[in-house]
Formats: C-alpha cells, structure tokens, sequence
C-alpha cells in the first residue's frame, strides 16, 4: 500500500491537498483518474521492461499502393509504427489493423511473421467495414465514460457501470452510470457540456492504447469502483490467456474486449443527446446517450439533427429483462456482444459477401 | 450630263447608302414644279442643307431646307427608306420630298407618288399639299 | 427544428421526451458599437455582411448518402415544414390590423421572367415586364424597438421590419445557422431572405404566406433589385464612349477613351473609365401595374426597365411618393391577402386602359364624336379656370 | 428540321478553340473533324476539358441523329459524312455505335476528370483529386468495350454509419 | 391521333421516354419521317410565332405559357389564317388619321420576324411606281381583318431582295380578288426567279445563296468573291444548327395547344370564310 501511494503522490504533484491518506474509503473522481492512470502506466512499463532482447519479424503488407516486407521489432513495434513506413495519406485514412486476417488493435505489439492490412471507413470489404463501424461505435461508447467522468464537480462521485455491445442500429451509443443524485434532468445547454471533453480531444489524436492485465492488478485499478470490479474475474475467465483487456486514452483507463480505433482524430460531432434514468436492483442507474460518426464522412445539420432527435429517445440496448438488472449479472460490453443474436441487416449482408466472396 | 450613265452608276455609289435624310442627302422631287423637274431631268437631285428639327435628321413630314438649281427651297419629306423599319410607318424605295413655299403651300400642283397616311395629322400645316394629292397609303 | 422533430419521434413511439423541454428564454447581451465612418464611398458590396447567418455548406463532397436515405430526409423536411399555403404555427393568430393615413405594407419578391408587348386601347404599344411571384412566407417580425437597435436600424425611422424569404429549398444544404433562421416561422429554408420595413400595424405573423393578391390592378409600385454583372467593360461599352478609329494606321487605339486629363495634370475624381459595370443594387420608382395573372401568379408592370436578367430575384412595394400611394378608390388588401374559399380573386385582371386579347379589335370613333368631346374638354377646362 | 432535345448539359454559346492556326472558323472545324473522328475510332480520348466540352456538344448530335433515323436519312449521312473525314467511321458509327446506344436515355458520351494516380491508388476507386495534368480529361462514348476508368468508388454505400443510422431512423417511424 | 398520343406520354414524362420513341421510330421508319414528327415541321412553318425565342439564356415556361394563351386568345377574337413568306395579303387597320378611320394595304409578305406577341410581318407593294413597304404587328389590336388573297410559297425564306430586283416581281394588283385554294393539301410554291436591277443595292446579294434569282447582272468578280467570303462548312455546323431552334419536345407542348385551336376556332373561321366567299 505504501508503494501504491508514493506512486499516486508523484503522480498527482501538488495538486491533492495535503492532508491526503491512502486508506481513506471514497476518492474525488479526478484522483480515482490520476489513480488508475498511474497504475497503467507502472503495469505498462513492467511488462515493456520484460522484453529484455530485441528480435527482428518479418512482416508483410499486403495493401495499397503497394505489396512490401517491413523488418520490425518483436513485441515491441505496433501497427501504428509500420504505418509511419508507408505514405502520409494511409496514416490519415487507416482506422484499424488486419494482422493476418483478424482485426488487430492499432497499438497492440506485433509477436511474430505476419500479414499486415488495414482497413477504414469507405473500405471495399464489407466484412471489414462492418467490424470497423462496431469498433468506431465502441470506441465513442468508451470515450462517453471518458466525458463522464470528467464532466462532474468533485462532490458527485461518479461510478461508470458498463456500456452494452455496440448496436448501431440503435441509433445512439450508450454508458450507463452511477450517479448521486436523484431525478437528475439536464438541460439543452448541460447536455452540450457534456460531450465538450470529446470534442476537445478530437483535434489531439489521443490514441488508444492496450494493455492486457492480471485480474489481481485489474481488480486493484478498479477497487473504488464496485461494478468494475465484480466483473473483472467474468472477464478473465472468457478469455484465452485468462487476462483482463484494457484500454488507455488519454488518462482514461477502461475494461473492453476491443478493438478500437486509431485514435480520436477520426471522430466528429461528439455529442450526447439524451441522459435517462431507469430503476434497477442497485438502485437508480442514469443512462448517457450520445451521436457522432467518422471524420471520414460530411453530414448535413439537418441530417444530424434528425439523428440527435432519434437519440433521444431511450435505447434500450442491452437491457433485457425491462430495465431490471443486478449488478452483479451486469452484462459488460465483452459478454453482452456474444449473445445479441446475429438477425441484423449488417450481418445478413456480411454472410452474402461470404458467398460471394467464395 | 453623261457622268451619270447606267455603265457609270455600278462603279461608284452616289447616296443611296443615305439612309437617314440629313444635311448633304440627295432627295428625290415628286412633284410637278418647274424647278424640281428641271433639277431631276438634268441629273441633279436637290441636296439637303438644313433640317427643321432638333434632331437633324428627318422623318416623314420634315421640312427641309435644300439646294437646288443654284437657289434654296423650302420642301416636305413626304418619303423615306428608313433603315429600320418601324410599324405602320410605310418604307419608301426613295427618299421623296415636295417643294413648298415659306407659306406651306406647294409649289406644284400634282404628286406622282403615295403620301403616307400620317401626313394627314398635320392637316392644319399642310392642308393644299394634302388637297393635290392623289394616293395615301 | 429540433423541437419539431422530437415531435414527429415521440408521436411515433410515444415516448415523452418533455423532460428536454428547450430553455425558456435566449440570454444575449447586446453590444453596441460605435464606429467611426469611412469617408470613402463604397461603390459597390460584392461580399454578404459578416454579421448574416453563413447560407450554404461548404463541402458536401463526403455525404455519400444512398438514395433511399435523401428520399427519408426530403419525406422528414416535407412533414415537419409547413407546405406552402399552410397556416402557421399553433399558437394564437395575430389580430390583423387596419389601415390608417401612412401605414406601410409589406412587399413582395417576385422573379423577372420577361418583357412582352400589351397594347393600350388607345392603340399605343407599350412593354410590360412580367414578375412572377414566388412561393413565399413571412419568416421573422421585428418591432420598431428591435429593429432600431439593428446595425442599420437608423434607417428604419420608426418601422418595424418583416423579414420575407421565398423558394424554398432543400434543408441539407445549408447550415445550422441558416437553419436556425426559419425556427420560429416553421417554414422550410428558403432561398431568398429580403426585409420590409412595415409600420407596426402591418405586421404579419411569421409563416403567413404572400400572393400575388397582395396587389391590385392600377397600383403604383417600386421595383427593387440588381442589375446585370456584365463583367469588367472597358469605357467604350461601359460609358458609351466613342473609342479610336478603325483604320488610317491606328494600332491598339480602337476601344481607348481617348484623352482623360484635367487641369494641372491630375485627373478628376469620378472620371468615367472602363471598370466592372451592373450588379448594382437599384430602385425604380413608382411603376404602374397594368395586368395580373392571380392564376399563374403574375404581375404585369409597365415598361421593360427592371433591373436585373430574367430570372433576377426582385422586390415589389407600394409606391411611396404621395401621388402614387395607393387610394381609397382602388386600395389593396390590408396587410395583405388572405386567401378565402368563399371569394377567389378572378384569374385574370387587365387595367382599365389597356385591351385584353380576347375582346375584339380596337374601331376609332368617326370625326364629329371627337369634335364634341374636344368641346366638351375645352368647356371643362373654362370651368375649371373660373 | 426539328431536333431532339440534347439529353446532356451543353454549351449554351460556342467559345474559340485558341488555336494556332490563323482561321479561326474554318480552323476550329477542321479540329473537331479530327477530335470526332478520333472518338468515333478509339471510342475514348484524352484532352483538354475545354475541347472536350465542344467535341462532346457535336459528338452527341451525330450519334443522336444516327439513332434517331438511321442510315437511310440524307441529312444524317450527309452530316456524318462532312465531320468524319474516313469512310470507315461512318459505317461504324451507323453500324455498330448507333444500335449500341440505341437505349441510352442519358446521353451517348462521358466526360472523366482524370484522378491523380497516387492519390487513387491509395482509395482505390477513389475520388478525384488533383488531375495528373492540368485541365486532362477523358471523352469517351458510353458502352464501350475499354475497361472502366474509375470502378465505383463507394460499392457499399449502405454500410457507411451516416447512412445506417438514417436507415434505421426511416425504419423506426415507418 | 395515335401519333398525337403518343407525344402526349412524351410530354409527361419527359425526355426519357421520347428519347425510346425516336429510337423505335428511326428503326422502323427510315423513308419517311414519322407522324407527329412531320406534323411539328408542318406547324412549325405554318405558325412560326407560336414558337419561344430558342435563346437559352431568355426563355422561361410561365411566360412562355402565359404568352401563347395570350397569342390564342387573339386569333379567337380575330381570324389570322395561315400564311408564308410570299403570299400575297390585304391587312385592314384601324387609323386615326384615314378617312372612315380604315385603312388597307395590299402586298406581298417579303418577311416574318420575333416570336411570340412580337411577331411581326413585312407587306411590299409597288404603289404608282414607288415601292412602298408597311410593317406590322400580328397581334396588335389594331388590326382589323387580315386577308390571305393568293395563298403560296417562294423559293426563299426572305424575300428582302425584292426591293432591288424589276417593280414587276413586287407588284400586286390593289384589288386582287380572295383566290380560292384547295383547304387539304401542300401549299403551291411559286417559283418564279427574278431578274436584278443593276447595282447599287441595299445589300450584297449574290453573297446569299438566293434561289429565286435568274438575273444577277453582274460581273464574274462578284461571284468569284463570294465564293471567297462564302462559309461553306456553316450548314454542317450541327450545335450552331441546335442553337438556332426550340428543341423537339418544348415545340409538342405548342402544337398539343394549336391542335386543339385548330380543331375549335380555325375550323369556325373557315366557314365563315368559305361562306363569305359565296355569298359574293
């Protein structure tokens, strides 16, 4: 605990009071941020620090505007860095990674010989467009839970739920929190307010990076937070190598199953449309609403106006047995996503591509 | 005088590319005068030195001051090949003129050609030139 | 806009979203800016203020919508804006005001779509333009107090303004700015926006629409509008100048104005050279309305002297000048037309002076009949000398 | 003579070909003959947009003149005749291009802006960009056996998020 | 009428499905021309100023439209017959300054100019020796009979060269009786060819391509500089040809109105016409 501490204390120089302690129960928001942002950046420098000697892998690109070998550097070199080998406009374009056929995190280390491809938003591989449409919708879900935390006053702890799997079609992406106050209404103003901390990180480029834990360090990033926290063990265990996956923007530290995006220059109008709050069994759960779509697309006000005011209307995505769920069946993004069924249109069109593919 | 003979005419104009009636135009005398008929049959028409009107150039009904036969005479433009056509104003193959006196009285007493119709507005004017003619169109 | 959309969802899914009720009232402060003016004329504006809401989106390139989509979006624009014709919005109408000595009515955009002959049943003929009068409603009213406070409110002189805009358009063009102009009138976004001024008890509540009703036959209007953009002209075709001469050995002197100087070897100020010509805003005053097609909504003016090609967007409003101000005799309808079921206004309306096609040729009366009436003239004017 | 409406947007008035020959008249017609005959032979050229906006204009009268009555009518052949100056083309264009185009209701000819290959290679299929030669453009005529010049740029539009977000905006009040 | 129906779907669809017609059409019928197509030819010569001005930068359909009731409604107060470049007329108008406030000309038609309300003809008479030439406005009130007293057709379009040819070829007599001619059928083409006077003339002629001309009375270096200035490659020009004209479509819109006022009106006034004629 004293380590813990020391660490936090640097981290967060002169900016928490004095009289701080490490054993007190309930933290500000910004200190449960600061917290588990230098928690990640520890874990991080650990297991970079693991990688003792550096081997050279092959990898192959297989995209436009031409066919090349790259030699990079085992676990160390990310997609992110092949790129910087290939021509400016594939950097701006380029939303997700293929490694050797699978969606492949931008920032996640290469391991071995592979076949690198990427893939955005105006892709000619339906299979891929409709991965990547998931993976942009996700991401704005996980940075809805960015604004969130950030948007309220010190006195109001906030507590991030989980966000369901990402549902287009629904017309909004959803965060559902946990806040203390009751029959909260924001207004039209308020809700602008809301989506700001997105709209300033968009001209960033903040990119997202991952990390995969040990539950034990997960459960310790996410102990102030008692919904994060119980899912934690359900996560691991659905995995392979029974880890946790997390995501890091900014100083925004989440669990998903990803993938995401490059970073946040590829998003605009980031806004949340709508907060409605819904009865549960641990109480009143506020729902965030929000719309935006890719950089890669021009919209009309008046189109964006007719989707801000579908948006508005309750998405009930995720919340299966009329808005009464426990915490503890809380289904987070990474199992709520497996069990939506496949009855869509986007994944009826993905099956024909299949066939027609073979 | 031979210098006006029908092989001469085609090789150079004489005022038939005068389409407006204005100072230096030759005009042609439609009426039974001694003088106007002298001056046509000797091949020179009476040429106009003056135009009664602020405009300078003269439409039907005009007086004009012309030389002819060595002496200056009074006339009415009672003809014209206007250049543009306008409605109801009758475009003549030639530019006719009647002589008068400072009185308005004609100095012949016939007119060979058609007068146009809006020769007769001006009646108080012109009343003796109107009375000898024999044709308006 | 967005007010009326959540509408349209709710109704459908009947889910009430009364909680995200708009604010109830736009805060802004008013700057007032004293600046001092320019002694250079400005000839002419060739930029919008920058004060006006930015009109069209910049790039559209990106939209790659399917066609499905459009068409959704065209179906929403034509649910939630009102339909041409359409009364306004739900709340109480406006009482409608009466006309006393100097009131001033709205006027009208119409479009210049031609000139054709007409002839006067004296024989004579005359041009006549023809302006068509668009679709178009009433967007905002401003009462003289806020119009006043406006950048050139001083002009106003204690009139209120109406601001009319007319075509409309389709709304994914424009931007939220433009957008957010047509909020309270309901309409669809228009292509043109003009301002009126009006006095306060003609005013008309905003999303009433405008008609060719408007104005009646013998009226006296002004036209206001631009003139042709011919372009940069040299002085020859500019100012009607006569240029150099075509042959004796002149070289590059054909279209030049020829000597320019003044006294003391400087050049006068406002000396007429070549330069950009029309596209200038004008006013042409007191013309007569000699013909209106309520049909087809027509306006038949005399003279073929209004600005602009065919095509041009133009203004039309009473005449101002105290001679031509509409009378009590043949006064148009205050503040405007209203269309009702139960009175249509005919098709077609000639001037009193002027012959319409269908009635049979023009016969002048014999000699003697006009002998009397000269008679009869000559002894009204005695009578009105005495 | 009464004449069909031209199904594409032409010049409203004819501007000067700027070419280096003194004539200008006589000089501009022999120009088209040569870029009409050219067209009609390899079915797609490369020009300057200006020149390929007149070409197009008369282009498009012959091939709807061709359509419309056949080889048979005088006028037709007289005209296609006077603007392509070999024998052959005429037989094409009344055999072969004709009863091609037969059903076309959008006009017979096509303009490309030619995109910059960089710029494509990377979208393939893009848009176009910066022209790889100033003011370069491509006038084909349509159903022609080349392969295309740009495929479809965007094939699955409806996948776009813009446009599935309002798809299922129209499905929700439908 | 089949042919006239099936411009009607024309119209309302517009150009798409007219453009499959044509294609049909000029599959089927390679000889002659079609139905409606001739019909439009037809008209178009018999009723040039029911015709738009073909400028593209002026026309307008709601004046255009509001224009031709205008121009119908006149020919149903008053009898216009069909007439051409080279009949031979008497118009009767109302004038102020005419004894019994009437006054007619006789002569030949030498030109029709303008579209629409603006349409405008040119008589040519020669009158005791002088060649006089009145102007008038077709649609102009004022107008009180208009008499077609020998229905034909010249060799050319414009008939302006008459004031430079013998008084003979322009001279009608001033009180030529109405010759009755067939209501079905071609219009007869007199093709009489005129001898010149010597120059000077009112404009270069032998620069014209004038076909009704027999006697130029000139000198081969007239003619060799003609073919000098002569644009021959002009009536190849197609797009200068497309300009000129109203396109195919925009003229059914007319001639669906004439149809309908020929069927009405005109048959009317041909009666009454026919009736006169035999009355005297």
């Amino acid at each position: 605990m004293v380590k813990k501490a020391t660490i936090f204390m640097k981290f967060v120089n002169g900016q928490v009071s004095r009289g701080y302690c490490v054993n007190r129960i309930t933290l500000t928001n910004r200190e449960v941020i600061a917290k588990r942002n230098a928690l990640f950046s520890e874990e991080q420098e650990r297991q970079a620090a693991l990688v003792r000697r550096v081997e050279k892998i092959r990898v192959k690109y297989t995209g436009i505007p031409k066919e090349c070998t790259m030699v990079m550097n085992k676990s160390i070199s990310t997609p992110a860095d092949c790129l910087r080998h290939l021509p400016e406009r594939m950097l701006q374009l380029s939303v997700l990674a293929y490694v050797n056929g699978e969606p492949w995190d931008m920032s996640k280390p290469l391991e071995e010989d592979c076949e690198l491809n990427f893939a955005h938003f105006k892709d000619f591989d339906p299979r891929k467009l409709l991965t990547v449409n998931k993976a942009f919708w996700r991401s704005c879900s996980y940075l809805l839970g960015f604004a969130i935390e950030r948007s309220f006053k010190e006195d109001h702890r906030v507590l991030l739920h989980s966000w369901p799997a990402p549902q287009i079609k629904s017309g909004s992406f959803v965060y559902d929190a946990v806040l203390p106050l009751e029959n909260w209404e924001p207004n039209d103003r308020e809700l602008r307010a809301l989506g700001n901390p997105v709209r300033k990180l968009q001209p960033e480029k903040a990119s997202f990076e991952r990390l995969e834990v040990e539950p034990a360090l997960a459960k310790e990033i996410f102990e102030d937070n008692p919904y994060k926290h119980s899912v934690v063990d359900s996560f691991a265990e659905s995995t392979e190598n029974k880890k946790v996956i997390l995501y890091r923007c900014k100083d925004h530290v989440d669990i998903s199953r990803g993938p995401m995006i490059g970073n946040t220059g590829f998003i605009r109008d980031f806004g949340v449309a709508s907060v409605h709050a819904f009865e549960t069994g641990i109480g009143l759960v506020y729902r965030f609403q929000g719309i935006a779509y890719p950089s890669a697309f021009t919209m009309s006000p008046f189109a964006l106006g007719v989707l801000r005011d579908r948006a508005k209307i309750m998405n009930t995505t995720g919340l299966p047995n009329e808005l009464n769920r426990a915490p503890g069946d809380s289904k987070s993004e990474s199992t709520t996503e497996a069990e939506v069924p496949d009855t869509d249109d986007e994944n009826e069109q993905t099956t024909q591509a299949h066939k027609a593919a073979q | 005088m031979s210098f006006f003979t029908s092989q001469m005419r085609s090789a150079f104009s004489t005022s038939s590319c005068l389409l407006h009636i204005q100072t230096c135009t030759r005009l042609r005398v439609v009426d039974n005068s001694k003088i106007g008929k002298e001056a046509m049959q000797a091949g020179k028409p009476p040429k106009v030195i003056h135009v009664y009107n602020k405009k300078r150039k003269a439409d039907l009904g005009d007086r004009v001051l012309m030389a002819i036969r060595g002496e200056k005479k009074k006339g009415v433009v009672v003809g014209a090949k206007h250049k543009v056509q306008e409605v109801l104003r009758p475009r003549f193959d030639s530019n006719n003129v009647v002589l008068i006196d400072d009185s308005g009285n004609p100095l012949g007493n016939r007119i060979y050609v058609p007068l146009p119709m809006s020769l007769r507005a001006k009646k108080d004017q012109y009343n003796k030139l109107i009375s000898i003619a024999t044709r308006f169109v | 806009m967005s007010g009326l959309l959540t509408r349209l969802f709710s109704s459908q899914l009947q889910i009430s979203c009364s909680r995200l009720a708009p604010l109830a009232g736009t805060q802004c402060v008013q700057h007032l800016q004293i600046r001092e003016k320019s002694t250079k004329p400005k000839r002419r504006k060739v930029h919008p203020f920058h004060w006006w809401a930015p009109k069209n989106r910049a790039d559209m390139s990106e939209d790659l919508l399917t066609e499905k989509n459009q068409v959704f979006l065209q179906q929403v624009a034509e649910r939630i804006y009102l339909a041409p014709g359409e009364s306004p919005l739900n709340e109480e109408p406006w009482p409608i005001g009466t006309y006393q000595e100097g009131s001033r009515r709205t006027g009208i955009i119409a479009k210049k779509i031609g000139v054709v002959p007409m002839w006067l049943k004296s024989g004579k003929r005359v041009l006549a333009s023809m302006l068509h009068v668009c679709e178009q409603n009433v967007i905002t009213y401003m009462d003289p107090e806020t119009y006043a406070r406006t950048r050139f409110g001083f002009r106003g002189k204690g009139h209120g303004c109406l601001i009319v805009g007319a075509e409309s358009r389709d709304p994914t063009r424009f931007r939220q700015e433009y957008l957010d102009l047509f909020k309270e009138s309901g309409v669809a976004p228009k292509k043109k926006l003009t301002k009126f001024l009006v006095t306060p008890n003609a005013a008309l509540q905003p999303g009433t629409p405008l008609f060719a009703g408007h104005f009646k036959v013998g009226n006296y209007v002004n036209i206001y509008g631009k003139t042709i953009d011919r372009g940069f002209l040299g002085a020859k075709r500019r100012w009607g100048m006569k240029g150099g001469r075509a042959t004796h050995g002149t070289t590059k002197n054909h279209n030049r104005m020829g000597a320019m100087g003044g006294p003391r070897g400087r050049i006068l100020k406002g000396k007429k050279m070549g330069g950009h010509d029309g596209q200038e805003r004008r006013l042409l005053v007191g013309v007569k309305i000699l013909r209106i097609n309520y049909k087809h909504g027509v306006i038949y003016v005399r003279g073929p002297s209004v600005m602009g090609e065919i095509g041009a967007f133009v203004q039309i409003y009473d005449a101002l000048i105290p001679e031509k101000r509409p009378k009590e005799d043949n006064m148009p309808p205050f503040p405007t037309y209203f269309p009702a079921e139960t009175d249509p206004l005919p098709e077609d309306v000639f001037d009193e002076t002027v012959h319409p096609f269908d009635a049979p040729s023009i016969e002048f009366e014999q000699e003697v009949q006009v002998k009397r009436k000269l008679k009869v003239k000559a002894r009204a004017k005695a009578a009105g000398k005495r | 003579m009464a004449i069909p409406p031209l199904k594409i947007a032409h010049r409203i008035r004819p501007k000067s070909m700027k070419l280096r020959c003194i004539q200008e008249a006589p000089g501009r017609v022999e120009k088209l003959r040569v870029m009409l005959g050219g067209l009609i032979r390899h079915e797609r050229i490369e020009l300057n947009s200006h020149r390929a906006a007149e070409t197009r204009d008369y282009a498009e009268r012959l091939i709807q003149d061709a359509v419309l009555y056949g080889p048979h009518h005088k006028r037709s052949m007289e005209m296609a005749s006077f603007w392509l100056k070999e024998k052959e083309l005429v037989h094409k264009l009344f055999k072969v291009i004709a009863p091609r185009l037969e059903n076309e209701t959008r006009g017979f000819t096509k303009i490309w802006v030619l995109a910059d290959p960089e710029k494509t290679s990377y979208e393939p299929g893009g848009l176009p960009g910066v022209h790889y030669k100033n003011d370069w453009v491509a006038l084909e005529i349509k159903n022609n056996p080349l392969p295309p010049i740009r495929p479809n740029p965007t094939p699955h539009r409806s996948l776009y998020i813009p446009n599935l977000l309002l798809a299922a905006a129209a499905a929700s009040i439908a | 009428m089949a042919s006239w129906s099936l411009t009607q779907r024309g119209l309302s669809r517009g150009l798409r499905l007219s453009a499959s017609m044509h294609a049909s059409y000029g599959r089927r019928m390679t000889s002659s021309l079609p139905e409606h197509l001739r019909k439009a030819l037809a008209y178009s010569a018999m009723y040039p100023d029911l015709l738009p001005e073909p400028d593209l930068t002026r026309r307008n359909y709601v004046r255009e439209m509001l224009e031709r009731q205008d121009m119908l409604s006149r020919r149903r107060a008053i009898d216009i017959p069909e007439f051409y470049v080279g009949s031979y007329m008497s118009i009767t108008v109302s004038d102020q300054n005419a004894p019994g406030k009437k006054n007619t000309f006789v002569g030949i038609c030498i030109y029709r100019r303008n579209h629409g309300l603006r349409h405008q003809m040119a008589l040519r008479n020669i009158v005791e020796n002088e060649g006089i030439e009145m102007l008038y406005d077709l649609y102009s009130p004022i107008i009180l009979e208009i008499k077609v007293l020998r229905l034909q057709k010249r060799l050319d379009d414009d008939l302006r060269y008459l004031r430079d040819a013998l008084p003979e070829y322009s001279t009608v007599p001033w009180d030529m009786e109405p010759e009755p001619h067939r209501e079905q059928g071609s219009v007869p083409v007199d093709e009489t060819r005129v001898i010149m006077k010597p120059r000077p003339w009112t404009q270069r002629w032998e620069r014209k391509e004038l076909k009704g001309v027999k006697e130029w009375g000139l000198e081969d270096r007239f003619f060799k500089r003609a073919v000098e200035v002569s644009k021959p490659w002009e009536k190849y020009d197609l797009m200068k040809e497309y300009r000129c004209m109203v396109p195919l479509e925009d003229q059914y819109v007319v001639w669906k109105e004439v149809e309908e006022h020929r069927k009405t009106i005109e048959e009317e006034h041909k009666r009454s016409r026919r009736r006169k004629l035999l009355d005297a």
